[in-house]
C-alpha cells in the first residue's frame, strides 16, 4: 500500500521537478523512487491480510506482478534517459503519466473489489489515452490517441454494465462475495448473472487487446511514441491480465461464458498470427505479436489450476523483458534511418552494430518462441497447462501457434543476419551513430537480451511435475509447433 | 565423466568451438591463419574420433552420452544426448577424417578469398552440425544437425553472395531440404504419438508396438525427409544447382556428409523400415530411378562440377536402392567409398579450375595430364574407382549392391548395371575431355599448392584401398564393416548374399566386362577424336531433353511455382489488398484521401472499429446465451 | 412525498429498470458508431455510462444497499475525467491542422 | 407512481433518440440535458436524493456546460457534419436494435432475483452515502485523486501545444 502511495507522489514531485530545468534529474528521480517504492512493497512481503475494507489485497500473487510491474517501469524509465534526451517539453508529464498509470496497474493486481477493478482500469487507462498522443508533430499520434479514447471509453461503458449486472444479482461488489455468488446453482442459472460476466470480460478483453476487441491495438501502436508504445506493450498488459486472471480466478465460470472465451482466444491467436503476415511497419508488427501473445495468454485462462497464475506470470515477464528490448532497437535503428519505422531498417544491421544484431535476435527468438529461449519455456509450459486442462486438438489452437513470432523472425530477422542483404539500410554516418548510442544503450538491450536467455535456460524448477496425466498427441502437436522455427 | 564420454563431447565441441572462434575474429585472421585452426581443431576431432573408434568395443553395442537435459516437461523428456556406437562411430570417421583432408585443402583453395575466415567458421559450423546429425542420441538432436547442416549448406552454397545466381542456388537448395524436412517433422510428431520418446534405442525396442499404418506413414515421411537431404527424386534437382558454393563445400556437403544424411537417418531406423516393406520398395525404386535418371543427365554436362554433381546424385541413388532392399551395411559401405572417391574427384576438379582460374566449361580444357600431373593422377584413380575398376574401392561397394539387387530383383539388377555403364561413360568423358587431346583453352595451367595436393594423394590412395574395408568373403575377407555395423543395426545381421560363388562371379565379370567396353567405347570418342557437344538446338529431341535435365526444373516451376506464384500473388491483391487492408484501415484510409477537407472533428476509422466491436459482442453474446 | 418514493419502488417493477437501461445503453451504442462529431459521439459515451448509472441506482434501491450509489459516485467521477481527456484530445488534434 | 416512472422512461428515451439524431450539436445537448434531468428523476423515484443532487450538479450543471462551452468555443454549432454512408447508419442501428433485441432475448423469463436486504428508507440519502463513501469506500476515493490528477495533468499537457500552432497574430485559425 505505502508503495501505491509512494509511487504517486513520486509522480507528483515529477511534475515539480519539471517546473524548473531540472530535465536530466527526472529519470534517476523516477527511478530511485520507483526503486523504494519495490524496497517498501518487499518489506510487505507475506502480509496478506487484505487493506480497506477488502479492497485490496497485497498476497503473493499481486506482490510478484507489482514487482515485475516496478521494474519494468524502471527499465523504460533508463530508457527514457536516451528517448527524452532532445525532447524539450512535457518530459515532466510524461514519466508523471507513466508513474500514474503503473499505480492504475498496481491496484489491478492486487484489487478484491470490483470498484477497484474499475478504477484501476481507467487510472491505467486515462494517463496512456494522453500519452498515446504525446508525439507533438505527428497527425497520426492524435488520432490514436482519440482512437484508443474512444474505443476506451466505449469498452469501459461494457465493463461497467457488466459490474452492474453482476451487482444486481448478489447486491455486492466484493470478489470473494461475488466469486461465491458463481459458483452456486443459483448463480449458475442467474441470466443477470450470465450477462454480467459476459460483459465484464468483454470489457477487460478490450484491455488485453482480444479479438474482435483489439482494433485499438496496431493504431495506437503505430502512432503512439515508441516509449509509450513500449509501456503499453509491457506494463499494461502484464497489469491487465494480472487484473484478468484476478477477476477469473477463482470463478467457477458458467459453461457458456467458457465457450465464449474459448472462441476469443481461438479468434485471438488466429487474426493475431494471421495478420501480422503482411505487416511492414514495426510497431504493427509488434501489435499483431502483441495480439497473438494474447492468444497464448488466454489459452492458460481456459483452464485454471494452480499452477496457472506461475506459468502467466512467467509468460508474461519474459514477454515484456523481449519487448522491451526490442523497442529499444527499433529506437535505435529508427533514428539511424531518420523515423522510418518500416521493419527493412533492420537490414544491415549485423554490418553495422553485430553485437546488437545478435541481441535483437536473441530477442526476436524469444517473442518466436525458438527452443533454448524463455519465450519458448513459456509458451510451451502455456500449452502443457493447455493440455491439462484437456483442451487439446478440440479448438483447434495449434494450427496457428504464434505463427507470429515466426513471421516476425522471418520478416525481421534474416534481413539483419544474412550477410548478402548487408548493403546497409543504415549508411556511413548513420552507422557511427548507431555505434554511438550502442555504447551507451547498448547495456540496457544486452542485458534484457541476457535475461531472457538466462530466465530460458532454467526452464526446469517449476516447469511442472511430469506426474501429470498427459496427452501424447498433444505433445506430438507441440512438435509440430516446432516446426516452423527450426530454421 | 567417463573418458570415453568426455572425448564424444569433445567431437561435436571442437568444430563448433572453431566456429564461434573464427566468426568472432574473423577480422583479425588472415586466411592460413584461420584455416589453420579450423583444420587443427577438426583434426584433433578426429584424432579423439578414433581413439573412441580403437576403444570401441561392438559387443557392449553402444552407448549414450546424457550431456544434459534438454526438455524435460511433463512427461516429455528429450535430453541432449549423443550416441556412440558403430553406426555414427563409421560416419563420425567420414565427417571428421573426409572433413579434415577438405579444411586443409581449403587453405589453399580459398587461399586468396578475403572472406576466408567467415568460410572456415561456416565450415567448422557444418561440421559441428553434420556431428550432431549423426552422433544424436535421439530424433531431435539429429533433427538440430539435420537442420543446421542444411543452413550452412545454404550459407556456404550462397558464400559468394554478390552473384545473384548463387543466391538462388543457395535458395533452391534451402527450400528444397525444407520441404523434405517437413516429412521429418511428420515422422517425429507421429513417432512420439505412438511411442511417447524419441530415443532411438527406445524407438527400436518398441517399433512393433505401432500400428501398421502408423508405420508405414512414418517410414514412408522419415524416406521423404531423407529425399529433401540426400537429393532423391522428386527433390533432387537442389544438388546440381549447389555447385555454386566454392569446391571444398561440394566436397564436403554435397558429396561426402550431407547428402548420406538420409540413408544414415534410414539406417539408423533400419527397425522401422524391416517392418514395413512396401515403403522399402517405394525406396528400392525411388533409388533406382535417381540412379538411372542423374546418369543420363550426367552425360552431356559440360560443366566440369555438374557432371560430379549428377553422377553423386546419381551414386544416392545406388545407396537408396541398397536400402530398399534391405542391405543397410551395403548402403554404409557406399556411403564410405563414396565419401573416399567422390571427395576426391571434387576436390581433383577444384584443383583444376584453380589450376584454370576458375574455368568450369570442360569444352575450354584439355590436354591438361602434362602441366598438373598430381591432379590428373588422382583424378584418374578416383575415376576408375567411381566407375568400378576391379579392386578399386568402388568395386567392391558398387558390386556388393548389384550382387544384392540381382539376388532381390533382376529388373533392378539390369537398371543398375545400366545406371554402372552410364556412369563410367560420362566419367571417363570427363576425364578425356579435361586431360586428355589438346588444350582448348586460353589460361596457363599450373598445379596447386601443397596443401591442395596432399588430401588429394590421401584420398587417392583411400579410394584404392578402401575396398578393404569390407573385402567380401570371395577374395578372402570377412566383410569386417558388416560385423562391425551388425553391433548397431541389427537389421544388418539378416542382410546375407545367398548367391554361389560362381553366380558372384559371373556378374562381376559382365560388369567388369561392360565397364572396360565403355571406357573403350569413351576412349575412342574423346580421345581418339575429341566430340564436343554442340549446340542444344541441333541435338536430336532425346538428346537435348537430356542435356537439358529432362527438363525437371521446368517441371517443377510449371507445376509448383508458378500456380504457387500465382496464388500468393492473387491472395496478395485480391484478398490482402482488396480485401483485409480495406477491412483493417480502409475506410480510415478512404477517409485521409477522401475527406482531408472535411476531416476536421471526424473520427475516420474509429466508428467502424466500433462498429467491428459492437458486431463481435452481439456475435459472442448469442454465442453465449446459446450455449447456455 | 417520501411514503410516494418508497411505494413508487415497490409499485415498479425492475424489470422496468433494467429494460430502460438497456434501451438507454442500446441508443448510446447506436449513436456512438452512428455519428461523426466527436463531441456528439461523447454525449453518446455519456448516455452509455448514465444508462449504467440508473441500472445500478435501480438495484441499490432494491436490495436496499447504498454501496451501489457509491458506484455511481464513482462512475461520475470518472466520466467526468473521461469527459476532459476526451475533450482535450480532438482540440489537440484541431490545434496540429489548424 | 408507475405512471411517473413511463413519465421519465418516456422522455429519457424520446430525449436520447433526439441525441444520437439531432443535426445540430446544440440540439444535441439541449436533448441530453433533458434526458439527464429524466434520468434524475428515476434516481428521485428511485429514493436516490443524493445521486440525483450529485447526478444534476456533475452532469447538467459541469459536464453539459464543459460540452456547451466546447461547441460554441470552437464554432461548431453549425450542422454541417458530414452524414456517415448509409450503410454505416443502417448498421449503427442495427447494431444498437441488435443489441437491445438480445438483451431482451436474455431476460425474457424475467429477471430472478431477490432482495439481499430488508427495505430501509434511509438508503440513498446523502447520509447513508457518505456513510459508505468514507468507510467503506474510502481508499477508491482517495486513489481517484490519482485518476483526476492525471486527467488534469493530461489536459494541460495536450492544451498547451496550441500556443505552438496558433498564429503569432493571435487570430483563431479558421475552421473551415
Amino acid at each position: 500500500m505505502s508503495a501505491l502511495i509512494l509511487i504517486s507522489v513520486l509522480g507528483v514531485v515529477l511534475l515539480y521537478l519539471g517546473f524548473g530545468d531540472n530535465r536530466k534529474w527526472l529519470a534517476p528521480v523516477g527511478i530511485l523512487g520507483l526503486l523504494a517504492a519495490l524496497t517498501m512493497l518487499l518489506c510487505n512481503w507475506n502480509v496478506e491480510s487484505p487493506l480497506f475494507a477488502g479492497m485490496l489485497k497485497f498476497d503473493g500473487y499481486a506482490m510478484a506482478f507489482d514487482m515485475s510491474l516496478i521494474l519494468l517501469t524502471v527499465l523504460l524509465f533508463l530508457f527514457g534517459i536516451d528517448y527524452y534526451a532532445r525532447m524539450r517539453e512535457n518530459v515532466a508529464e510524461q514519466y508523471a503519466l507513466m508513474l500514474f498509470s503503473l499505480v492504475g496497474g498496481l491496484m489491478l493486481t492486487s484489487f478484491t473489489n470490483l470498484l477497484v477493478l474499475f478504477l484501476g482500469i481507467e487510472i491505467l487507462s486515462i494517463p496512456l489515452f494522453i500519452l498515446a498522443g504525446g508525439k507533438r508533430d505527428s497527425f497520426r499520434s492524435g488520432e490514436a490517441a482519440f482512437k484508443y479514447f474512444l474505443q476506451g471509453s466505449f469498452a469501459s461503458g461494457f465493463l461497467l454494465l457488466g459490474i452492474a449486472l453482476i451487482y444486481g444479482s448478489t447486491a455486492s461488489f466484493d470478489l470473494a462475495t461475488v466469486q461465491a455468488a458463481v459458483g452456486t446453482s443459483a448463480g449458475q442459472g442467474n441470466m443477470l448473472m450470465l450477462l454480467g460476466l459476459f460483459f465484464t470480460i468483454v470489457g477487460v478483453s478490450f484491455k488485453v487487446a482480444a479479438v474482435p476487441f483489439h482494433f485499438w491495438n496496431p493504431d495506437v501502436y503505430e502512432g503512439a511514441p515508441t516509449l509509450v508504445t513500449a509501456f503499453m506493450s509491457t506494463v499494461v498488459k502484464t497489469a491487465a491480465f494480472a487484473g484478468f486472471y484476478r477477476l477469473i480466478e477463482y470463478m467457477h465460470l458458467p459453461g457458456a461464458v467458457q465457450t465464449m472465451l474459448v472462441v476469443v482466444t481461438v479468434c485471438t491467436l488466429f487474426l493475431g498470427n494471421i495478420v501480422a503476415l503482411r505487416q511492414t511497419q514495426f510497431k504493427r508488427l509488434m501489435a499483431y505479436s502483441s495480439i497473438a501473445h494474447t492468444g497464448f495468454l488466454l489459452i492458460i485462462f481456459l483452464g485454471i489450476s494452480e499452477r496457472t497464475s506461475g506459468v502467466l506470470y512467467y509468460y508474461l515477464t519474459t514477454y515484456s523483458i523481449a519487448t522491451v528490448g526490442l523497442f529499444v532497437v527499433l529506437t535505435l535503428a529508427k533514428r539511424a534511418a531518420k523515423g522510418d519505422e518500416n521493419i527493412r531498417i533492420f537490414r544491415g544491421l549485423f554490418r553495422s552494430a553485430p553485437w546488437l544484431a545478435i541481441a535483437t535476435m536473441l530477442l526476436l527468438l524469444s517473442l518466436a518462441g525458438i527452443p533454448l529461449t524463455a519465450g519458448f519455456v513459456a509458451k510451451y509450459r502455456v500449452f502443457a497447462l493447455g493440455i491439462e486442462a484437456k483442451l487439446r486438438g478440440r479448438h483447434g489452437f495449434r494450427g496457428s501457434d504464434g505463427a507470429g513470432g515466426h513471421l516476425l523472425l522471418r520478416h525481421g530477422d534474416p534481413g539483419s543476419l544474412h550477410p548478402q542483404r548487408a548493403r546497409t539500410a543504415i549508411g556511413g554516418g548513420a552507422r557511427e551513430l548507431a555505434r554511438a548510442l550502442i555504447l551507451r544503450r547498448g547495456c540496457g538491450v544486452a542485458g534484457a537480451a541476457a535475461g531472457v536467455v538466462e530466465v530460458g535456460s532454467t526452464p526446469s524448477p517449476s516447469a511442472g511435475s511430469p506426474t501429470d496425466e498427459v496427452d501424447q498427441p498433444c505433445f506430438s502437436a507441440s512438435l509440430l509447433f516446432l516446426y516452423p522455427y527450426a530454421k | 565423466m567417463v573418458m570415453t564420454d568426455l572425448l564424444a563431447v569433445l567431437v561435436p565441441a571442437l568444430p563448433l568451438a572453431g566456429a564461434v572462434l573464427l566468426s568472432a575474429l574473423r577480422r583479425k585472421f588472415s586466411a592460413t591463419v584461420a584455416g589453420s585452426i579450423a583444420t587443427a581443431l577438426i583434426a584433433i576431432s578426429f584424432v579423439a574420433t578414433v581413439i573412441l573408434f580403437s576403444g570401441f568395443d561392438t559387443a557392449a553395442g553402444g552407448r549414450t552420452v546424457r550431456v544434459l537435459d534438454w526438455l524435460s516437461i511433463t512427461g516429455m523428456d528429450i535430453p541432449l544426448a549423443l550416441r556412440i556406437d558403430a553406426l555414427s562411430l563409421t560416419m563420425m570417421l567420414i565427417v571428421t577424417g573426409v572433413g579434415a583432408l577438405i579444411h586443409l585443402y581449403s587453405i589453399g583453395y580459398m587461399h586468396d578469398d578475403e572472406r576466408a575466415p567467415t568460410f572456415f567458421a561456416q565450415l567448422n559450423l557444418f561440421s559441428f552440425a553434420m556431428l550432431m546429425l549423426v552422433m544424436g542420441s535421439n530424433f531431435l538432436v539429429t533433427f538440430i544437425g539435420w537442420e543446421g547442416v542444411g543452413l550452412c549448406s545454404y550459407l556456404l552454397i550462397g558464400f559468394w553472395y554478390t552473384k545473384p545466381d548463387y543466391n538462388y542456388a543457395a535458395r533452391k537448395a534451402f527450400v528444397m531440404n525444407r520441404i523434405g524436412d517437413v516429412g521429418m517433422v511428420l515422422a517425429m510428431a507421429l513417432l512420439f504419438h505412438f511411442l511417447g520418446t524419441l530415443e532411438y534405442t527406445a524407438v527400436m525396442e518398441n517399433a512393433h508396438s505401432i500400428p501398421a499404418w502408423g508405420l508405414l506413414a512414418i517410414t514412408l515421411l522419415l524416406f521423404f525427409g531423407a529425399t529433401g537431404k540426400s537429393a532423391q527424386i522428386p527433390l533432387f534437382t537442389w544438388l546440381p544447382d549447389a555447385m555454386a558454393g566454392p569446391t571444398p563445400v561440394s566436397a564436403l556437403i554435397h558429396a561426402a556428409t550431407m547428402v548420406t544424411a538420409g540413408v544414415f537417418l534410414v539406417v539408423r531406423s533400419s527397425v522401422l523400415f524391416d517392418l514395413v516393406p512396401y515403403t522399402r520398395d517405394v525406396i528400392l525404386w525411388t533409388g533406382t530411378a535417381t540412379a538411372l535418371l542423374a546418369a543420363t543427365i550426367g552425360l552431356f554436362q559440360n560443366d566440369i562440377k555438374k557432371v560430379l554433381a549428377y553422377s553423386t546424385v546419381s551414386q544416392l541413388g545406388y545407396m537408396f536402392a541398397a536400402l530398399g532392399m534391405g542391405a543397410y551395411s551395403a548402403a554404409m559401405f557406399h556411403v564410405t567409398t563414396h565419401a573416399f572417391f567422390k571427395a576426391l574427384l571434387f576436390l581433383a576438379a577444384g584443383s583444376v579450375i584453380h589450376a584454370l582460374g576458375g574455368e568450369q566449361d570442360i569444352r575450354k580444357m584439355g590436354g591438361l595430364k602434362g602441366s598438373i600431373k598430381i591432379t590428373f593422377v588422382t583424378f584418374f584413380i578416383g575415376t576408375i574407382a567411381i566407375s568400378g575398376l576391379p579392386l578399386m574401392s568402388g568395386f567392391f561397394s558398387k558390386d556388393l549392391i548389384l550382387a544384392h539387387a540381382f539376388q532381390h530383383s533382376p529388373v533392378a539388377f539390369g537398371l543398375l548395371v545400366f545406371g554402372a555403364v552410364l556412369t563410367t561413360f560420362y566419367m571417363f568423358r570427363l576425364l578425356f575431355l579435361v586431360f586428355y587431346g589438346t588444350y582448348r583453352g586460353k589460361a596457363h595451367a599450373h598445379e596447386s599448392p601443397l596443401t591442395m595436393t596432399v588430401p588429394l594423394m590421401v584420398l587417392a590412395v583411400l579410394s584404392v584401398v578402401g575396398g578393404a574395408l569390407n573385402l567380401p568373403h570371395l577374395f578372402g575377407g570377412h566383410e569386417p564393416m558388416k560385423h562391425f555395423l551388425e553391433s548397431a543395426a541389427a537389421a544388418i545381421r539378416s542382410e546375407e548374399i545367398e548367391l554361389s560363388a560362381s553366380t558372384e562371379w559371373i556378374l562381376m565379370g559382365i560388369t567388369a566386362v561392360l565397364v572396360f567396353t565403355t571406357i573403350a567405347f569413351a576412349y575412342g570418342r574423346f580421345v581418339k577424336r575429341t566430340t564436343l557437344e554442340g549446340d542444344e538446338a541441333d541435338m536430336p529431341l532425346l538428346k537435348r531433353l537430356i542435356a537439358q535435365r529432362w527438363r525437371v526444373d521446368e517441371l517443377y516451376a510449371a507445376l509448383f511455382e508458378k500456380p504457387y506464384g500465382w496464388l500468393s500473388e492473387h491472395f496478395h491483391s485480391i484478398g490482402e489488398l482488396r480485401i483485409m487492408v480495406p477491412l483493417q484501415n480502409g475506410v480510415g484510409e478512404a477517409a485521409l484521401r477522401v475527406g482531408n477537407v472535411v476531416r476536421k472533428l471526424q473520427t475516420g476509422n474509429a466508428s467502424f472499429h466500433l462498429l467491428a466491436m459492437v458486431a463481435g459482442i452481439i456475435i459472442f453474446l448469442v454465442i453465449t446465451l446459446l450455449s447456455n | 412525498m417520501n411514503e410516494g418514493i418508497i411505494t413508487a419502488i415497490r409499485v415498479v417493477p425492475l424489470e422496468h429498470y433494467v429494460i430502460l437501461s438497456f434501451l438507454l445503453f442500446s441508443i448510446g451504442i447506436a449513436g456512438v458508431v452512428f455519428r461523426r462529431n466527436t463531441i456528439i459521439i461523447l454525449m453518446c459515451l455519456e448516455l452509455m455510462f448514465n444508462s449504467v448509472n440508473l441500472l445500478l441506482t435501480a438495484f441499490s434501491a432494491y436490495h436496499s444497499d447504498p454501496r451501489a450509489q457509491v458506484f455511481v459516485f464513482f462512475i461520475m467521477l470518472v466520466a467526468a475525467a473521461e469527459v476532459t481527456v476526451g475533450l482535450a484530445i480532438p482540440g489537440d488534434d484541431e490545434a496540429q491542422r489548424g | 407512481m408507475l405512471a411517473f416512472f413511463y413519465l421519465f422512461a418516456a422522455i429519457s428515451v424520446i430525449s436520447a433518440l433526439i441525441v444520437v439524431s439531432a443535426r445540430s450539436p446544440i440540439n444535441s445537448v439541449i436533448a441530453l440535458v433533458v434526458c439527464f434531468l429524466s434520468i434524475a428523476g428515476h434516481y428521485i423515484l428511485l429514493n436516490a436524493q443524493f445521486l440525483a443532487m450529485v447526478h444534476i450538479i456533475v452532469y447538467t450543471g459541469a459536464i453539459m456546460v464543459l460540452f456547451l462551452f466546447v461547441i460554441m468555443l470552437l464554432n461548431l454549432n453549425k450542422a454541417t457534419e458530414p452524414m456517415k454512408t448509409l450503410g454505416t447508419r443502417v448498421a449503427a442501428v442495427l447494431a444498437g436494435g441488435l443489441f437491445f433485441l438480445t438483451l431482451m432475448a436474455a431476460i425474457r423469463h424475467g429477471i430472478n432475483i431477490t432482495p439481499a436486504n430488508e427495505f430501509d428508507p434511509g438508503v440513498g440519502l446523502v447520509r447513508s452515502v457518505g456513510l459508505s463513501l468514507f468507510k467503506e469506500f474510502l481508499l477508491p476515493f482517495e486513489v481517484s485523486s490519482v485518476l483526476f490528477l492525471s486527467a488534469m495533468v493530461g489536459v494541460v499537457m495536450l492544451a498547451k501545444k496550441e500556443k505552438v500552432v496558433v498564429p503569432k497574430d493571435g487570430v483563431e485559425p479558421s475552421k473551415a
